[in-house]
């Protein structure tokens, strides 16, 4: 069976300057890749690159065995490859979130009809159906976050590439995120600064760090801790 | 040279060059100026994108120059099928696209390289009215920032499978698009408003002060006024 | 494709369409109280990255000029703010037009300000979307027909050379008037929407 | 004594609905107060009252002993409270960076030259004099929200009010940050979700919930972990 992504020596350069080299990655079915590293090392920059909204500089991309190097061929596979944006205002661009929701199935040839009715089956599965009517864009920022995954989900894809997807998102929007993602059949791509979310969701993690990707492994083991903590005072 | 001089000199000086230019008549003085602009080019330190932008052309600047020979009257000079091309029309052509061409390498030449964003105390110091100053200000500050919003939001369409065509769904979105840049920039310009209350302002915009003019100065500036000067009388005569 | 670069018009059309900017830009920055400046910079900042988009109409694609959508938004600030912006493109893209600035100035804003003037108030009350939607899409299509004109009309003012030139030139905008009119009308329905005090303009 | 900032039981709706209730607050020659809360609970939109920005439906807000309650009065005492905003793209409006930290003490009455000067000082207390003449849209997100700071520090304010001001910068922007911080000699408000922020800085805390703000402690105590970690392969 082929691996659902594969990089084979991939350089990629924003605005003149290289920002990875060398970098190879597979995924396979079922996997959960993490991707960890500090702010500006390129984590974005390897997603985007791999749906092709950042050109590659050298080496080889396949995307469900197939090689993607040209827009048109990107394209093809989009769809398949739910990509999750760091910021959700950037994602969300329709009045409403049914309409939002329903926009990749429109894409994907679906009638209004059809569209609509997974869009709605998205959002039921994330918990969230009653937004259906709101206006996307005065949701809370956890809500956006929910409804962005939604459209994701309505294409029914067989990736999930996300970046940052606890970000801004409060504790009960957060719970409902992670129930999802967890019953997510496909495979996933995970870019978080959330360790505790990434420990938790993750089968395999990769560090980004000075222009490379590099194997990590997950350990398990007990740690002491001493800091200060906020506590009610009522509690 | 040119890069170092006062903005305020640079900018009056391309609106004299270019003005000049606008009017001249014969097709060897459109040359000449031509010629005087590379020169001027040259001097600045020519930049790569200059000569992508010479190859811009307005659409309709194409029209101009396809159309011109075939419509106007006077001796044919060459046939295409049933029409017949003037050496009048393309005389015509020519010193058009020389007068564009010479603004256009004069303009990048002189003012080519300055960022927007810091023209503000230039045109308030050139007395430029104070509120479109401002507003010319504000919109250079926030060009990039929207472009970049706007870029983000198609691309997330993209990422969702958007491909563009000549229907609804793509006139729609594209019409919701536009619709949430406006309605976030919207939401920025109130922000935008309430950080400056909060930084004590009170309508009295503050501009850098430009330091005096210097003789090198007046020197680009006595040039250029000549040269224009010069050409335009040239074109008279 | 509105905008004529220098070397083109002669003197009299290049200060007669500076006297009427002059006049127009006056006007709007009476109305443009401190309080509205950034509204107005921000809003022809995002109108601008909006003209940049290119639409497909048929085998071929038009930017927008969204003069239209300005007029519904800004009102007579439309002056200022066009002039801002064409200030802007010839300092950034280098295209040229300065002496011609007043000309370009008074084509592009002109008709979006006078048929969101007519209107407008039509678009603001409209009851129902439909009635909305064909109204903004009216104004966008009758401001880039104006603007059309204006474009050939400069430029048969400044020689009879020109003259088969611009009859050829309006037929050109047929195109873009079809987009203009699809996409004014899905933006103002969405703004109508999202934050319908968006449709009023800056300076009231 | 009086307090720096007191409010006393207000009332605070956004767009008709009550987002606070209730809500007393005292600010004290010092402090470091954190508020802490989930996701739209209402922290920002009580800063934005605290300055005016939001005005406050109910109660009393006094700064610096003066009761305000016109835009008057908010005027008068807006320059002695820096404040932060969430979004950093928000507080630079000037085009380049030193004309943006000079704006709030030419708004002050200072010179040009004096205004400058406060500028750059600011600048280099921060350790960025360095993009004093740097076009302030082009700035990486740290510096970005450093440049605010600065902007802040040149009013020389008695208070400090921060809305998030980790948010987006890396690890060295940041160290940079939270000295200046420690530096800072006024009093200051505090929101954030980094509670390791929060807790290195802050000397008492409230937490905003269900449209009340209570009163917090902050214990230090000994905690045990178990959880599962990531480790580079080569480690
Ligand atoms: N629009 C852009 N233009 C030019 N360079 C950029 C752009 N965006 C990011 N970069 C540069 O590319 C590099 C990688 O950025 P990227 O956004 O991929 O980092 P990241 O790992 O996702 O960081 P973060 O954790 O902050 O999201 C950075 O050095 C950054 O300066
Ligand atoms: N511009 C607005 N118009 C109307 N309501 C708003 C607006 N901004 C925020 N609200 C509402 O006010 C409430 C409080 O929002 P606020 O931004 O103060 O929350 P916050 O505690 O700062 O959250 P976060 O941690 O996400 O920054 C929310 O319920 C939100 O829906
Ligand atoms: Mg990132
Ligand atoms: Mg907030």
């Amino acid at each position: 069976m082929t691996a659902l992504i594969e990089l084979r020596d991939v350089t990629i350069a924003r605005a003149g300057a290289t920002v990875l080299s060398g970098v190879d990655l597979t995924l396979e079915r079922g996997e959960r890749l993490a991707l960890i590293g500090p702010n500006g090392a390129g984590k974005t920059t390897l997603l985007r690159s791999i749906v092709g909204l950042e050109p590659a500089g050298g080496g080889s991309i396949r995307l469900f065995g197939e090689e993607c190097s040209t827009e048109r061929q990107f394209r093809k596979a989009r769809p398949r490859i739910g990509f999750l944006f760091q910021d959700s205002d950037d994602q969300l661009f329709c009045p409403t979130v049914i309409e939002d929701v329903a926009f990749g199935p429109l894409n994907m040839g679906c009638t209004m009809a059809e569209a609509r009715e997974r869009g709605i089956a998205a959002l039921e599965g994330l918990g969230i159906g009653h937004l259906a009517e709101r206006i996307s864009h005065r949701l809370s920022g956890g809500e956006k976050r929910l409804v962005c995954l939604a459209g994701l989900f309505a294409m029914q894809p067989d990736v999930l590439m996300l970046d940052e997807p606890t970000n801004g998102v409060d504790v009960d929007n957060g719970l409902r995120l992670r129930q999802a993602l967890h019953d997510f059949p496909g495979a996933m791509v995970l870019v978080s600064h959330d360790t505790e979310f990434v420990d938790e969701l993750a089968t395999r993690a990769m560090v980004v760090r000075r222009g490379r990707l590099i194997a990590a492994e997950i350990h398990e083991h007990a740690h002491v801790h001493r800091h200060r903590h906020v506590h009610l005072a009522s509690d | 040279m040119i890069a170092r001089a006062d903005p305020r000199i640079r900018v009056v000086s391309a609106l004299l060059a270019v003005a000049a230019v606008s009017q001249l008549r014969t097709l060897p003085v459109s040359a000449a100026a031509f010629a005087l602009a590379i020169l001027l080019v040259i001097i600045a330190g020519a930049d790569r994108r200059l000569w992508r932008r010479m190859l811009h052309v307005e659409g309709f600047m194409l029209l101009l120059f396809v159309t011109l020979p075939f419509t106007m009257q006077g001796p044919v000079v060459a046939t295409l099928g049933p029409l017949a091309a003037s050496s009048t029309g393309m005389e015509r052509a020519a010193l058009i696209a020389l007068k564009v061409s010479a603004s256009v390498l004069t303009l990048s030449a002189l003012i080519g390289d300055i960022d927007p964003a810091r023209l503000g105390a230039t045109l308030h110091a050139l007395r430029v009215p104070e509120r479109f100053n401002r507003l010319f200000v504000m919109t250079a500050r926030y060009v990039s920032l929207i472009r970049d919003e706007a870029r983000r939001l198609s691309e997330s369409m993209r990422a969702r499978g958007f491909r563009p065509g000549s229907n609804r769904h793509t006139w729609r979105s594209y019409g919701h698009l536009v619709g949430m840049v406006l309605v976030r920039a919207l939401d920025r310009a109130e922000r935008v408003e309430e950080a400056m209350l909060c930084r004590g302002y009170a309508g009295r915009y503050p501009y850098a002060v430009l330091p005096a003019l210097l003789r090198r100065d007046w020197m680009l500036f006595a040039s250029v006024v000549a040269c224009g000067i010069l050409i335009l009388a040239m074109d008279r005569l | 494709m509105a905008h004529i670069p220098d070397g083109i018009l002669s003197a009299p059309v290049l200060i007669g369409g500076g006297v009427i900017a002059a006049a127009g830009v006056g006007l709007g920055l009476r109305h443009l109280d401190d309080r509205l400046i950034p509204r107005a910079g921000i809003l022809a900042a995002a109108i601008f990255v909006g003209s940049l988009i290119s639409v497909p109409v048929g085998p071929s694609s038009v930017h927008l000029l969204l003069t239209g959508l300005m007029g519904i938004m800004l009102g007579v600030v439309t002056f200022p703010a066009v002039l801002v912006v064409l200030l802007l493109q010839t300092l950034l893209f280098g295209f040229g037009g300065l002496t011609t600035l007043g000309v370009n100035t008074v084509n592009i804003a002109l008709p979006g300000v006078v048929f969101a003037a007519l209107l407008g108030p039509a678009i603001r009350d409209a009851g129902n979307a439909t009635k909305r939607a064909v109204l903004a899409g009216l104004v966008g299509a009758l401001s880039v027909a104006g603007t059309g004109l204006l474009v050939a009309a400069s430029l048969a003012l400044s020689s009879s050379d020109y003259t088969p030139v611009a009859s050829v030139l309006i037929a050109t905008y047929v195109p873009l008037m079809i987009g203009e009119a699809f996409i004014t009308a899905a933006i103002v329905g969405f703004l109508a929407r999202v934050q319908p005090d968006a449709l009023r303009p800056a300076a009231s």
